[in-house]
């Protein structure tokens, strides 16, 4: 075993127990930390692999998106900082056992499977190549994505903006009669679904 | 054995240029406030006086962040280092992708910042590091563009090649506003003056208010080693790196990211801090967008005389 | 480090995913589920170029698109989170039995 | 040898103080600051000597007691002209008898005692004062849970005294998140000496204020070094400590026009008028925080301070501070000359009909969940052991 593979099994490690520590820890802020650990891993295993774009680029962004979902815990959590037990799930035992079978049938199907084998030659300029394909033959692609993002952010904005479509979301948005003053079209939501715990 | 020699370079660099910065922080703000300059024993001895102190504990921390935090920056803020060649071959880790290496250690220096306020257990550390998050984040993303206009010229995204591309003209004759924009970042992730919104004086220290003894001191090193970086990151991409005619390249390195050393410490003293809210919006509105403007402008140039 | 140690360490991945996200009732803790999935089938999809393609750009662009959809997955994940807190207060999945208001 | 080569290090380094300024010593002490012999700490944490100037209330001297106890080990304490009673047990004292012309000379004594404590300290010669409270948790045990807050699973108890955050609506945008609630000050180094808030925030915007102790009364001198001073504590939170230093020293000293011109050009340069929003912390007659910081930079152009008009009843800091985000308060807080302050910062009896039962034992509680105290992170530090470090 040399010292690749040593590294290798190693991150493996890192990124699943980290992984699976996600959901076992008690503190929000330390479980997208944990997140953001695995994505570490993960990307330096990629970076292994022979993608050092993609690896380092993983890693760029997942600690943006773990900066920001640490955020997003410490606001809509109670107990963000774990003094109490936290332990918020439900059909436990069905979810363990997806994850489970999910585990062994990809698993055996990788184990069955003959993949062709056709490494990355090392002296291959991949960084460069990527580049090429994103602006040349994929360009349309990489466009798209880059569009779909920009809907993103305009939808994310209108999503989250605290002006609805019929007034302010906290004051009930409520869509217009169908008659002048008449009830609100639409579906009346039932109670309940409210917040007990905050 | 190039990759050997860089990295011995690396820790004389390093070595060096955390001594001088950490004159300099001293020096500067001294000069500037019109009082005579403070010997180079009182950083030293401001060091010891720490490492003799108690370190406190607050009520119920995240224990293990808090320790972690301030290794983790000054791990980042040596990564960004390493990527950064003394020479045509001198590098310690030799990437091809510099660039998006050094921005990865920009973003987790903002989750190194927010884990150290948060960790503490304390309102105003924890208000800090939140605010540092809602200013670092933008910053961190116009200095990418600003990044990306610098690699623009060579076509790559590797420091060396970078560097090989200002032999013609330097990047800051190119994008001089990109410059300014990329100190600015360097200000932001150093923790000073007008971009230090993690540890401001109206939260009476912000994320370092609760950290006392060799904490404090170790976070000091770290936010000191960050400034040695971003220097010398900032005379990489814009200044030439280690062109030079004479002088061997480390040296003229070395030089370049003194004088941009200086100038963030300069700058951190004599620019007022606006209220985050303020400087978000300016951030947002008029920063970002002169980042765009400036990697259209390069774009135009390459493509008319490049 | 063969392509079937990739994949499997990619599987386990996939498997802690979907276990966090079917079994967490808070939203934000869902969705990391969901990204942990996305890591596996990041990392499998790199496996698989690395060893089968020769190198052939298209499967990093794959990996592109992966992370493009990670970040849409995210964005637009936290803007429904805070639409429906803004509406109802609510922050775990059972709270929400019906899409209308 | 190395230990006490280390130990002789570190007395070089300058006496970080942490002080409490009491009634009628705001500008002295701050004045005394811009000798480089002495730092001023930001927080307890970061100081060795504790210095307590000037006379204090009876209410404050809990925590002065709390601060003391939150100072990292070694430390010290010297209490200048105070009058605190056996609270901070038997403390170093320091009294000056002298007329007020010979203030300079009395600075010079209380400088000398501050660098001679360091010395000693650092010297190992003077042994660190002990705790002043006991070690206490903040929630007493009650048997059940990891931290005995009484309580099992997600919900229950109080870890650490704090029950679980409720949601409160916020002013900004109505978002409803986790308010915090604490109280603020009253040493506080960012407040008015004396001045005691409650404050509920929403991240870093207060929703609301309420005055529970007023700033201590300072000498009301309205003359151009009292306007340099307020100016300099303005620098500060501007992250402009190196021209706040230099408005104290010209505070401090005498002042030939051309200091004071170059430190207006500086000011000016810096960017500090574009930094402030306009018409923040607006009050009628006072104008807002922008016209004010204007005003006492003129001072350093030569005229004197203009006198404002009488302020109106209503303009209360309960109403000012609401809707501010902290950096833009702590600006506003420190506009104010002296005499404006105490009068925008009465406390309300109405609002509190069993205002002062609350005092006494809500203080301690309230202490405990949102270690709110003086440092802003007060109160649970005399349970740093309980924590299990020191």
């Amino acid at each position: 075993m040399g010292l690749t593979d040593l590294l290798f099994f190693a991150l493996s490690a890192v990124a699943i127990v980290s992984g699976w520590r996600v959901f076992a820890t008690d503190s929000m802020v330390r479980a997208s930390f944990l997140l953001l650990l695995s994505f570490v891993a993960v990307g330096l295993i990629i970076v292994m692999l022979a993608a050092p774009y993609i690896g380092v680029a993983t890693v760029f962004m997942m600690a943006v998106e773990m900066m920001v979902m640490a955020l997003f815990m410490v606001m809509f959590m109670m107990n963000p900082a774990g003094l109490n037990p936290m332990m918020m799930v439900h059909q436990h035992r069905f979810s363990i056992a997806a994850g489970v079978l999910a585990f062994a049938g990809l698993t055996a199907a990788i184990l069955f499977t003959s993949f062709p084998e056709n490494s990355v030659d090392p002296s291959t300029p991949v960084v460069h190549d990527l580049g090429i394909e994103l602006l040349g033959p994929s360009m349309l692609i990489f466009e798209t994505a880059g569009v779909t993002l920009l809907a993103t952010m305009i939808g994310s904005v209108i999503l989250s903006s605290r002006s609805g479509r019929f007034g302010m979301a906290d004051q009930g948005s409520k869509p217009p009669g169908l008659e002048p003053d008449g009830e609100p079209a639409g579906r009346q939501p039932e109670q309940g679904g409210g917040h007990h715990h905050h | 054995m190039t990759t050997f020699l860089a990295a011995l370079l690396l820790i004389l660099f390093l070595s060096v240029g955390f001594a001088g910065a950490a004159v300099a922080d001293r020096a500067i703000p001294a000069f500037l406030a019109g009082q005579t300059a403070p010997s180079w024993r009182l950083s030293l001895a401001d060091a010891v006086r720490l490492l003799q102190t108690q370190r406190i504990r607050t009520e119920a921390p995240d224990a293990l962040l808090w320790w972690l935090a301030p290794a983790l920056y000054l791990a980042l803020a040596i990564v960004g280092l390493a990527v950064i060649p003394f020479g045509q071959d001198l590098v310690a880790i030799p990437s091809e992708v510099g660039i998006v290496v050094w921005g990865s250690c920009e973003a987790l220096t903002i989750v190194a910042v927010f884990m150290f306020g948060w960790s503490a257990n304390a309102p105003l550390a924890l208000i800090g590091a939140y605010r540092y998050v809602a200013i670092g984040l933008p910053a961190m993303l116009l200095s990418m563009f600003v990044l990306i206009g610098a690699a623009l010229p060579a076509e790559s995204l590797g420091f060396i090649e970078i560097v090989e591309a200002q032999r013609t003209v330097w990047n800051v004759v190119r994008q001089p506003a990109g410059l300014i924009l990329f100190l600015m970042l360097g200000l932001a992730i150093s923790l000073r003056g007008p971009f230090d919104y993690a540890s401001p004086e109206d939260l009476a220290g912000g994320v370092t208010a609760d950290v006392s003894g060799p904490g404090l001191l170790a976070w000091k090193i770290a936010r000191l080693t960050m400034l040695v970086s971003v220097s010398a990151v900032t005379a990489t991409a814009f200044l030439g790196g280690y062109l030079g005619p004479i002088l061997p390249g480390f040296v003229w390195l070395l030089l370049k990211t003194a004088v941009v050393l200086l100038v963030l410490i300069w700058a951190g003293s004599v620019f007022a801090r606006m209220p985050p809210a303020r400087m978000m919006s300016v951030i947002w509105t008029m920063l970002l967008p002169l980042s765009f403007l400036m990697l259209l402008v390069v774009g135009v140039e390459l493509l008319l005389w490049g | 480090m063969t392509l079937a140690t990739v994949l499997i360490v990619a599987a386990a991945l996939i498997g802690i995913g979907l276990y966090g996200a079917l079994s967490q009732q808070s939203f934000v803790m869902l969705m990391m589920g969901l990204e942990l999935m996305l890591n596996g089938g990041l990392l499998a999809v790199i496996g698989l170029w690395a060893n089968t393609m020769g190198g052939a750009p298209e499967g990093q662009l794959l990996a592109i698109i992966i992370m493009a959809v990670m970040a849409v997955d995210m964005a637009i994940g936290f803007a429904l989170v805070t639409a429906v807190y803004r509406k109802r207060q609510a922050d775990v999945t059972e709270s929400l039995t019906t899409m209308k208001h | 040898m190395a230990v006490s080569a280390l130990k002789r290090w570190a007395g070089k380094a300058p006496a970080s103080v942490f002080v409490a300024i009491g009634e009628g010593m705001r500008e002295r002490v701050e004045r005394l600051f811009a000798d480089p012999r002495i730092e001023r700490a930001a927080t307890p944490r970061h100081a060795a000597i504790f210095l307590i100037a000037g006379p204090m209330r009876l209410e404050d001297r809990e925590d002065l007691r709390r601060l003391h106890d939150q100072m990292p080990h070694p430390r010290a304490t010297l209490l200048w002209a105070a009058e605190v009673g056996e609270a901070l047990g038997d403390a170093e004292k320091l009294n000056f008898t002298l007329q007020p012309a010979d203030t300079s000379r009395a600075d010079e004594a209380a400088l000398d005692r501050l660098t001679r404590i360091w010395a000693e300290l650092s010297d190992g010669e003077r042994p660190s004062e002990p705790d002043l409270l006991h070690d206490e948790p903040p929630n007493p045990w009650q048997g059940i849970g990891p931290h005995g807050q009484g309580g099992k699973g997600m919900m229950g108890g109080t870890p650490y005294g704090r029950p679980m955050a409720m949601t409160a609506d916020d002013l900004r945008d109505g978002l409803a998140l986790d308010p915090y609630t604490a109280r603020f000050g009253p040493f506080l180094p960012m407040f008015p000496p004396g001045l005691l808030l409650e404050m509920t925030l929403q991240g870093d915007v207060i929703q609301s204020a309420k005055v529970l102790r007023p700033p201590l009364p300072q000498a009301a001198r309205d003359d151009a070094s009292a306007a340099l001073l307020r100016l300099a504590r303005l620098l500060d939170l501007l992250g402009l400590p190196v021209l706040g230093h230099r408005a104290r020293l010209a505070a401090a000293g005498d002042r030939p026009s051309s200091t004071l011109e170059t430190l207006g050009r500086a000011i000016r340069w810096s960017g500090s008028t574009l930094a402030i929003r306009p018409g923040l912390g607006a009050v009628e007659g006072q104008g807002d925080l922008r016209t004010r910081f204007d005003d006492l930079l003129a001072v350093t152009g030569g005229s004197s301070a203009e006198t404002r008009p009488e302020l109106p009843e209503s303009a209360h800091l309960s109403s000012l501070l609401p809707g501010l985000e902290w950096s833009e308060a702590m600006l506003v807080l420190n506009s104010f000359d002296d005499e404006t302050l105490s009068a925008l910062a009465v406390v309300k009896e109405d609002e509190d009909k069993d205002g002062h039962d609350h005092e006494g034992s809500g203080y301690m509680h309230h202490e405990h969940h949102g270690h709110g105290g003086h440092q802003g992170d007060g109160g649970h530090d005399h349970h740093a052991g309980h924590g299990g470090g020191a």
